[in-house]
């Protein structure tokens, strides 16, 4: 087995994959998006409530690889309670570190997310990834 | 002496010069081309390059003899007539000429044997490539006439009786795949044929996943129309054969119209070459072209009773390798059946993308998704797998790989807990 | 220091190594390819060839990559958006997807908002290529729209007047070469995309004899749509551009569908991607595309300007080398006037093919016949023509060649008696 | 000037082109046939009159190169008072010795038509020959 699938699929990759956080019924926040990846048929809803300018509530729900799912997983916790701008903030390093191939080293904000960057040298894989992060972008500009 | 196939092959073939160690199970998706095939393109375009039918100079006769000649090779390798293959840019291009020349008989832009009117049928299966399905949607929706099918059922088949079902004194059309790209499945397409002709409908064969693999006789079959893409067979991206009986090809009207396919271009309207030119608009891939006779000279040379020979016996070996491992799910036909030489397959608690991650880094290529067969899929109960598609370079080393890692990929994702 | 053109450039084309005496004026109809067009094209296929944008496996993705990277390197070349520049397999191929889906949209298969009526107009002039007339004239025939046309002049010239009087308010859209491909004339661009905003009509720009000679920037000319293809401007056969407006492009109803452009497909219907991807319906010309990015690092390294200025000086040669050569007429603008980078002559008493064989014989490549133009050709008096067109690698020897051999036509067909 | 191009346009080809004879109103004939050569638009009409099974009367009109001009003019001379079956097989032959690329030579029937081995070199410009040929095919066959 090589290093490389091992440091993609790290264990916290896939302990998310199994035992996903924040799922639940998307449909229950005003903010809901529906986002597919139509090369593989991976899907996820993410619904929101915006409170005070801050992420008051989150829930998805969602089909797809062990990347898209916990991928979603670790971006609930890690947007929960904070202000629109920092998820937006948030979502912007995701995406940059995404999109650099494995380049851009990850922030201290990305958290636990900083798994993710092995994942970026694998160009089909990052929409996978990036699944969650883009629908709760929108459900963040549709609450703007 | 027949050629034996697989491993003494690879020295032709400069991908696996470069890449000794992958196991390519990914031909149905696209095949490696050999050296021939990959320098007689570049020489062409090196040495010879003109354009085609336009023009007197002598260059231009030459390059325009190269392109007839092939167009010959490729018909007497399917058994067609010269003037019954058209150059297409693939086989979808070649699907979406014949829907859209139907598409444009039926508001009288001639070919009127072609014309649907509203209520007419045109029937496919659930197991239809997008490419062979998405057409005939559009071609309905612009017609008024009705897209019905035949089901597969849970292991991804259709039958004969599902087609004889849904076949009406309305019929006009049946498109089908001679070989699925997922389930592996065989047509019986003399049967198909027998039905549609006792209706008087047109048929039309996706033959993307047979030529690559076995002798074919398009007049033996009895077909109307086959369609079929030269990068599944050794050749270049970005050519295709339409095949239509002549006589229909003459009057089907050309959905791309633009140079070398016209007679008399007035401001006010233009006529058409007879087939198969009238479908040639515009500067045609005479360098594709080139190399796509290559390949065909190459197959030759092997032998299409021995690639199929070969072919069959790597595609019994697929399912011998993934039936017996738990967990995973095999598609299509049983063990023991016939089936085109590639397995797809499910496996219970990893979705197929990570499937294709894991066997990725075991330096085995195979493809996951739907494949482009989403309808069959839904019917499948899952919205991807993974497949396994094997080519006449291909070994039973490929197969033992491939079989070892699926055998793991529970086990590492945790999947087995 | 700028590159220094013509002569200089020839040691990059294996086709000037192979035949170092011939004069080849014939890039209007296809170009000849540097050596690094066709190594980029075959050194992929050796070693990185995948098929593009399916499945997850590692060479597939840098295979995806690749084709990703050329698309923005052809956008920043014609100062478009990555987004609005969709592969075809040719300006013809384009021009129909224009064509199609604007036909589809007038039968309620999507984007209303480029449906037409019975009675809505769409303006072509009489100098176009079949392959921006015959299209148009189709898309008339399925919706009941009508074609006007700005009429040529005897040099087979068309004016702003022309277009003005033909449009009105029923004018949906207007569909116009860049530089035409017989006459050499250059559109006035601004000035018929102001007339068509004026009247909200769309433009088409045919820009297959501007885009390979000149610094293009679509968003500047402010057209809709342009089309060309890569054959002519040192890329490979088999591969072309539509640029469209990425807000018309994304509602625009796909003509060609199939795999890799669907979001959704249910057996009763399908949902398409944004633009690009929904007009790239199949297997896309991978290797072709990598051919094609190298031909515009090529081009980009000699600097368009500079490539306009070469062509700019050959061409005015052309017309000097011809116009004071008894018996030869010149189509086109008159000496001194701006044109493209070719001219077009008939010469009296002698056939357009004879005149080509006689140049050929002599080494001299040229095109001879009506250049898909038969309309333009009627109102010229003449079924056909000799052309003679110039590309990066043209020389003042080409034109010296081509004038000597061309002063000789007449006495050698005893047209001079 | 190379040979080759003298060759094929012998001083026999080049007269026949400039004084074509058997031109004349095909329509005055009761068996007329038109051709197009759509890459060229060279075109031509042959008309015939059938008497006893024999060719009993020529007249062809057309417009396009050296090549499919005279050798319209030469068939003309060729052809009269031939029979149908005759005549048939010197198109028959003619076609042969065009489609050879110039490997086969011509017969003694083909007389004059013999001028015309060397353009069957340029494939480019066979069509050209074989334009009043194909069209007097046509006749013919319209005849039986
Ligand atoms: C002005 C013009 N339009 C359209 C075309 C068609 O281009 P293609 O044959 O590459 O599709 C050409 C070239 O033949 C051309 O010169
Ligand atoms: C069964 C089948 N039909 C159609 C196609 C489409 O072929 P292409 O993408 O070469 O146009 C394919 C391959 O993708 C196929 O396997």
């Amino acid at each position: 087995m090589s290093g490389e699938l091992e440091q993609m699929y790290q264990e916290l990759i896939l302990d998310h994959a199994r035992t996903p956080e924040g799922k639940g019924d998307p449909s229950v926040h005003p903010f809901t998006h529906h986002e597919l990846n139509p090369s593989c048929g991976d899907e996820i809803t993410v619904g929101i409530t915006v409170t005070n300018g801050a992420i008051a509530g989150l829930a998805w729900e969602g089909d797809g690889c062990s990347i898209s799912m916990s991928s979603a997983s670790i971006m609930s916790g890690l947007v929960d309670g904070i202000t629109r701008e920092e998820a937006l903030a948030l979502i912007g390093e995701f995406r940059e570190m995404m999109r650099s191939r494995g380049s851009v080293e990850p922030s201290e904000a990305l958290g636990d997310a900083a798994a993710f960057q092995n994942t970026a040298k694998y160009v089909m894989r990052v929409k996978c990834a990036m699944l969650a992060w883009v629908a709760l972008e929108a459900d963040l500009k549709a609450s703007a | 002496m027949p050629t034996p196939l697989g491993a003494p092959l690879r020295a032709d073939f400069p991908f696996f010069q470069a890449h000794p160690r992958t196991a390519y199970l990914d031909t149905g998706a696209t095949s490696q081309r050999p050296e021939t095939v990959i320098a007689a393109e570049a020489d062409f375009v090196r040495h010879d390059y003109a354009a085609v039918h336009r023009g007197s100079s002598m260059s231009t006769g030459e390059a325009t003899s190269v392109f007839e000649t092939a167009r010959e090779r490729v018909a007497s390798f399917i058994g067609a007539g010269e003037r019954e293959i058209v150059w297409t840019q693939g086989a979808t291009d070649a699907l979406n000429m014949i829907a859209l020349g139907i598409g444009d008989a039926s508001v009288g832009l001639g070919g009127d044997r072609f014309a649907l009117r509203a209520g007419d049928e045109i029937v496919v299966t659930e197991a239809e490539h997008h490419a062979n399905l998405i057409p005939w949607q559009r071609l309905a929706a612009r017609t008024g006439a009705v897209l019905k099918w035949a089901r597969v059922d849970e292991r991804g088949l259709w039958t004969i009786e599902g087609i004889r079902e849904q076949v009406t004194g309305r019929t006009r059309l049946i498109a089908f795949a001679h070989v699925s790209n997922v389930t592996g499945q065989i047509a019986p397409v003399a049967d198909v044929v027998a039905i549609a002709r006792s209706v008087g409908a047109l048929t039309v064969l996706d033959a993307c996943q047979s030529v690559p693999h076995m002798p074919i006789d398009v007049a033996a079959l009895g077909v109307d129309f086959a369609a079929f893409s030269a990068h599944k067979m050794l050749g270049p991206n970005g050519i295709g054969v339409l095949y239509g009986r002549a006589e229909l090809l003459d009057e089907l009207p050309p959905a791309r119209t633009g140079g070398s396919m016209i007679k008399v271009v007035t401001m006010e309207e233009a006529t058409f070459l007879p087939a198969p030119n009238r479908f040639e608009a515009g500067t045609q891939p005479v360098s594709q072209v080139v190399g796509f006779s290559a390949a065909i000279d190459y197959l030759e040379r092997l032998g299409m009773d021995q690639v199929a020979a070969h072919e069959h016996e790597i595609g019994q070996a697929l399912v011998e390798a993934v039936v017996r491992i738990p967990g995973v799910r095999l598609v299509g036909p049983a063990e023991g059946e016939p089936r085109g030489a590639l397995v797809s397959v499910t496996v219970d608690g990893v979705h197929a993308h990570d499937v294709g991650q894991f066997l990725d880094d075991r330096g085995i290529t195979v493809r996951t998704g739907h494949h482009c067969a989403q309808p069959l899929h839904r019917a499948l109960g899952t919205p991807s797998s993974t497949r396994a598609s094997a080519g006449v370079y291909s070994t039973r080393d490929d197969v033992a790989a491939f079989g070892a890692a699926l055998a793991e990929v529970r086990a590492f994702f945790g999947a087995d807990r």
